[in-house]
């Protein structure tokens, strides 16, 4: 057991899959000599070789399209995005291609494939490395999208989406790489995919979130706690295909539920949740659902993102908003 | 123009030359250019080749058969493109991986893909694409150029793992213009993958003519600048795009790398059945292009060498009418699926999310 | 006044608009001579020239990107995709600088674009050439995505889409194309974006739908109607913004909603619309708010597809159930 | 390799021929390699391009300076690359359009653009694209080569209203391997539109080398291959980066077509202040390298020419570097926007649907 940030044990899943599965090959721009711009895949070309920690050209488009290949032919391909804003011309392969080979073809073939990113705002990094468009892709049908949102849940997490049969996207949140340590053991226990954590009981307010915005959200669940509002958190952690039960549980316990996430609110999937329990938990309600989420707009340079990203207080006020509502 | 649009000025070094060469082996006409390959040296081969073309011609009237009268969806004929399909087809092994497009039925049934798997895709049933043989073939892909990088991304696997199978990736003119088909062939050439790229020239993307889509004389020589071997050839010509094939292969199979055979054709058909290509080019041009079609072309060179007769050209005719009734019988026979069938390989194993709504389609009368 | 197919509705928004402005141009694959592979641009380039009627090459990324570069120096273009399946290659362009453009220049650039695509099941079509992924597109802050349900509809949101300042992503229902008609005046009057249509005013049940929907819903209503049902008919028509009034001032009338759409159930614009009626309009609720849409799986081949579809049938079954909810 | 990868049998006739020059004039010391052009024979305009780039590298050194004291975002250098900058600006009218990446801040500049507003976008504030001058250009695209397809677009729409207006498209060796740049290449070769492509070749894209980017001898051959004239150009030689430029911009004025210069530099920075190349790149190979920078090159020949004294560097130095504080000291004091203003631009009018947000923000203390 070792204290790792959440890059570390990233870096760590990568190394324990290379070792255990010589099908396993990562690739992606940087992530060879360089060992990625953010060091997640540090060490692993020096350790398994360039033949299998591949420095592609400047081709994200191809980076999808390679891995559906390989996968297809028996690889276990783990691409990487460098940032999400660059993630989009992959769209295409993973709609058309990687979802799809195993119902195309009955089985014949499929596409085991991982394709990583780091994504969301926090870093005050340029345009376009501040994306969180999660929701785009949880849309999908066929594709598993995964969350961590701490070094153990990353490594765990990780190393399910690599063993796991079918394509999954994992969208690892910038904000959280270094700035959170968590004691994690590099045994090769998985977590499991399609289950949603309650990382904090509570009584009276559901909080579902993901990624970078579980920290916040238990923090104004502890702020709360002072005022005498009880907050259960639920990190939602696989999107695609997510955990109903977990949910409509812990809200019909509370009956009150606010969803945080920092993508755009418009047709994010903050909104999946809302219509989730809107639909199979109604009767329980005793609030509306709200959603504190990032606003419909560009998310802003570094200057003002902070404005842009749910904050403690927004979430804290919020689900006062809705603990108090009668 | 274009590819005279170079400097005028000469003085200055040059650092790179680079030149596309034309082959092809057999006239229109059926007459001999060049002395013929060693692949085309047994005649019992050049039948089984041609036998191959009539087959896919075959096929073709078939399935437009079907689907004029509805009962089958639409459909893209090769028309004037079998030897591209036969010659591409026949130039490679049993555990080579193709990557067709909608195109290149021909190509996957010359690999033992059944005529009735190939209807049964086309009718609107996935099962189609479940080739009893040949199962490690990719099923067609019918956005245009994606499947260029899943060629490349298997080629890698078998580099990487020292197999010595070749991917083999159809390509159509439109294709050439796809940004990720110029991202895989890159890919291919910096690792001198063993992929062979065949870009099936048939000069129309649907109504689209070759001088929209490139400004270039030749398609080859993009691969040829990415550092892929390249060179066109005549793709009506059977005898010469198998034996180019041949080469590539062997090349692709030996560890040195790709290489890209742009064959020159014609599509003679609609574009599907959903086009009318009368919208969009002249009755002469097509009329043109028939004097070059492959079939009749291998047929005269059979029949001036006295391998093929009459008698054997009405056999063969009546037995690929035959296999494909047959095939027609079978495929309409096929019983229909159950609609949550549409599950059924959605993932390895249907996660519970998604378990509640199969219920609710086989509620829904779906069962 | 002509009866009108939704397809010449189309024709004729296009011609006009491009015979009152100059700096309207079109441009996609097979838009010229053959006039479109739906013939939405039929006769557009004989009137109007191959240099406004453009023939790009088959590269779908670039027709998204050029579209971005002609508006940003004053042309008006109108792009088409051939099928939906085949623009995810556009997204990134749609989301790192069409929508972008006239935020991270402080307005002194802009990007009146607009990106028409057929979309949708049920004319027995090849794989991909079913899609319905509106809701990827409509999480993209920037942009407006307007879907038409009638040729009217059509005619007059597409010339609102093409006047309009900012990039528009405009999606036609290919199976509405022939399959119904309708007076359509060509006078140039334009629709307004961002509203909702109330196309069949009910007391009992809100449906909010879009597109071929909106056709399948009536249907629904109507068959209800006989078993003393009244059902409200929302034809959201702009997703992107989206009407948020017409549709909590039909469901604080009715007190029930179902929403209907052919996408995929997770993630879908849907959960939006029942989101925004879980937190705006929960009070006024009697029920739960159902979703009737296609399922989480790949849209099948013909063969099996009108069993993806919402079904008149299962959108009927699903009102009565909410109707019925107490 | 690779280029030479050509099909070994010759026989076959050859249907199309290309070539890649390279050209220079000043050698690295300084010395005259060819007689030189024109556009250089004018000493004051010469010592513009020189203090054009000094100004460049100033600018480099300030935001250095802001970003490492915690008061400028990330920031890319373009050490070394300052003859690209230069020499591509320099030939450009005021009313032509650059569409430039993050490595371009010293071409804008150049341009007109300030180092003020520069700062000001790389101190993470959208008000710095709003250039004051040079109002047509397009703002630093950061997703590396998606800038391409508007150069085109714009092309298209001057061609189109006959405007004599020309595009200047700056690609990284990085960008070359994008696919929508290989479609935007190739739709400017089919309308022959007024654009030049500048492939600002600095032999790093990050930490990704030349020849794991391409496996071909030279970037240029790709554009030639789509139909664009194409050549290279010692990218350190402010000289001959001009006079291609002058040349490929004249063309494209004249409705002659497209060209595509390859500039051949190297870059002497960390690819950004986040990155520390020392991780992936030998220091030698670094050293080696900046025996070949565009400034002292170009200095060489000024004084050995005797139009430029110790004296007037000096001068010029203080000047650029008071510039740069100045400049420092407008942006450090500009005052910070109301959070609200995100939404400012979003929309020409900002639609009822997110006026409640903007609100909702204001009350959140952004006002
Ligand atoms: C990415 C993509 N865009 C558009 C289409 C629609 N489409 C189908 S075939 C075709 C033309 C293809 O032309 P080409 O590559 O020359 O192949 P051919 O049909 O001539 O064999 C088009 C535009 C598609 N299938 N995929
Ligand atoms: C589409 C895209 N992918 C990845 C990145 C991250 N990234 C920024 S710069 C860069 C390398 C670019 O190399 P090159 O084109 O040679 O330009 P240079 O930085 O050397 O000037 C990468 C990978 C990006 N900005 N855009
Ligand atoms: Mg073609
Ligand atoms: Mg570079």
């Amino acid at each position: 057991m070792a204290e790792m940030t959440m890059i570390e044990a990233i870096n760590a899943a990568l190394a324990r899959a290379m070792g255990e599965d010589a099908s396993v090959v990562v690739l992606g721009e940087d992530v060879g000599v360089n060992g990625g711009v953010f060091r997640a895949t540090d060490g692993l070309q020096r350790r398994f070789g360039s033949e299998r920690v591949i420095d592609t050209p400047l081709s994200e488009a191809l980076i999808g399209g390679l891995c559906v290949g390989m996968a297809a032919v028996g690889l276990k391909p783990v691409g990487e995005i460098q940032f999400m804003g660059f993630l989009y011309p992959c769209i295409d392969q993973l709609v058309n291609h990687a979802t799809r080979l195993r119902t195309r073809t009955q089985g014949r073939l499929s596409c085991p494939m991982v394709l990583r990113s780091p994504f969301g705002a926090g870093i005050h990094a340029p345009e376009h490395h501040s994306e969180s468009t999660e929701a785009m892709l949880a849309h999908i049908p066929g594709l598993r999208v995964v969350i961590p949102s701490t070094p153990a849940k990353a490594y765990g997490l990780l190393l399910a989406a690599i063993r796991d049969p079918d394509p999954v996207v994992f969208l690892e949140p910038t904000r959280l790489y270094r700035s959170l340590k968590e004691d994690v053991t590099d045994d090769g226990r998985a977590l499991p995919l399609d289950r949603a954590f309650v990382v904090r009981p509570g009584r009276d307010v559901t909080v579902i979130t993901w990624g970078a915005m579980v920290r916040e959200a238990l923090a104004a669940a502890r702020t709360l706690d002072e005022h005498g509002i009880s907050v259960e958190v639920v990190d939602l952690a696989t999107l695609k295909p997510y955990d109903e039960e977990t949910i409509l549980a812990s809200v019909a316990k509370t009956g009150r539920a606010v969803v945080v996430h920092e993508a755009a609110r418009t047709g994010g999937f903050g909104a999946e949740i809302a219509a989730l329990i809107a639909e199979k938990g109604l009767t329980s309600l005793l609030a509306p659902i709200a959603r504190t989420t990032g606003y419909d707009t560009i998310v802003p340079l570094p200057r003002l993102e902070q404005h842009y990203m749910p904050s403690r207080e927004r979430i804290a006020s919020t689900i006062e908003r809705i603990a108090s509502f009668s | 123009m274009a590819s005279g649009d170079q400097p005028a000025i000469t003085d200055w070094p040059i650092v790179v030359r680079l030149a596309i060469e034309r082959r092809a082996y057999l006239s229109p006409q059926g007459d001999v250019l060049a002395p013929l390959p060693s692949s085309a040296s047994d005649p019992k081969l050049l039948i089984e080749l041609y036998r191959g073309m009539v087959t896919i011609r075959a096929l073709d009237v078939k399935a437009v058969a079907l689907q004029r009268t509805g009962r089958l969806g639409t459909y893209a004929v090769a028309l004037g493109q079998e030897a591209v399909l036969v010659g591409l087809a026949s130039a490679m092994r049993g555990d080579d991986v193709l990557f067709p497009t909608y195109r290149e039925n021909g190509a996957l049934m010359w690999r033992g893909v059944t005529p009735e798997e190939l209807l049964t895709y086309w009718g609107g049933d996935e099962r189609g694409s479940d080739f009893k043989a040949s199962r490690g073939d990719f099923p067609i892909s019918i956005p245009v150029g994606s499947h260029a990088p899943h060629a490349a991304g298997a080629a890698y696997a078998f580099k990487l793992r020292g197999e010595d199978r070749v991917a083999v990736c159809v390509l159509g003119d439109g294709a050439m213009s796809k940004g990720d088909v110029h991202e895989a062939i890159n890919f291919t050439a910096i690792h001198r993958l063993p992929l062979v790229f065949v870009v099936s020239n048939n000069r129309w993307a649907i109504s689209v003519p070759e001088r929209l889509q490139s400004a270039t004389p030749t398609l080859a020589q993009k691969a040829l600048a990415m550092g892929v071997r390249a060179w066109q050839v005549d793709g009506n010509d059977v005898i010469a795009v198998r034996a180019s094939m041949i080469e590539a292969v062997a090349r692709a199979r030996a560890g040195e790398g790709a290489s890209c055979i742009e064959a020159l054709t014609y599509r003679l058909g609609d574009h599907t059945t959903a086009d009318d290509a009368r919208r969009y080019r002249s009755d002469e041009e097509v009329q043109a292009a028939w004097k070059n079609e492959p079939i009749a072309r291998l047929r005269r060179y059979l029949v001036d060498t006295g391998v093929w007769t009459k008698l054997q050209e009405e056999q063969l005719l009546a037995e690929v009418q035959a296999r494909m009734d047959l095939a027609a019988e079978h495929y309409l026979a096929l019983a229909p699926r159950a609609p949550a069938s549409m599950f059924g390989h959605l993932y390895k194993t249907l996660p519970a999310a998604y378990q509640a709504q199969r219920r609710e389609l086989e509620e829904a009368g779906g069962g």
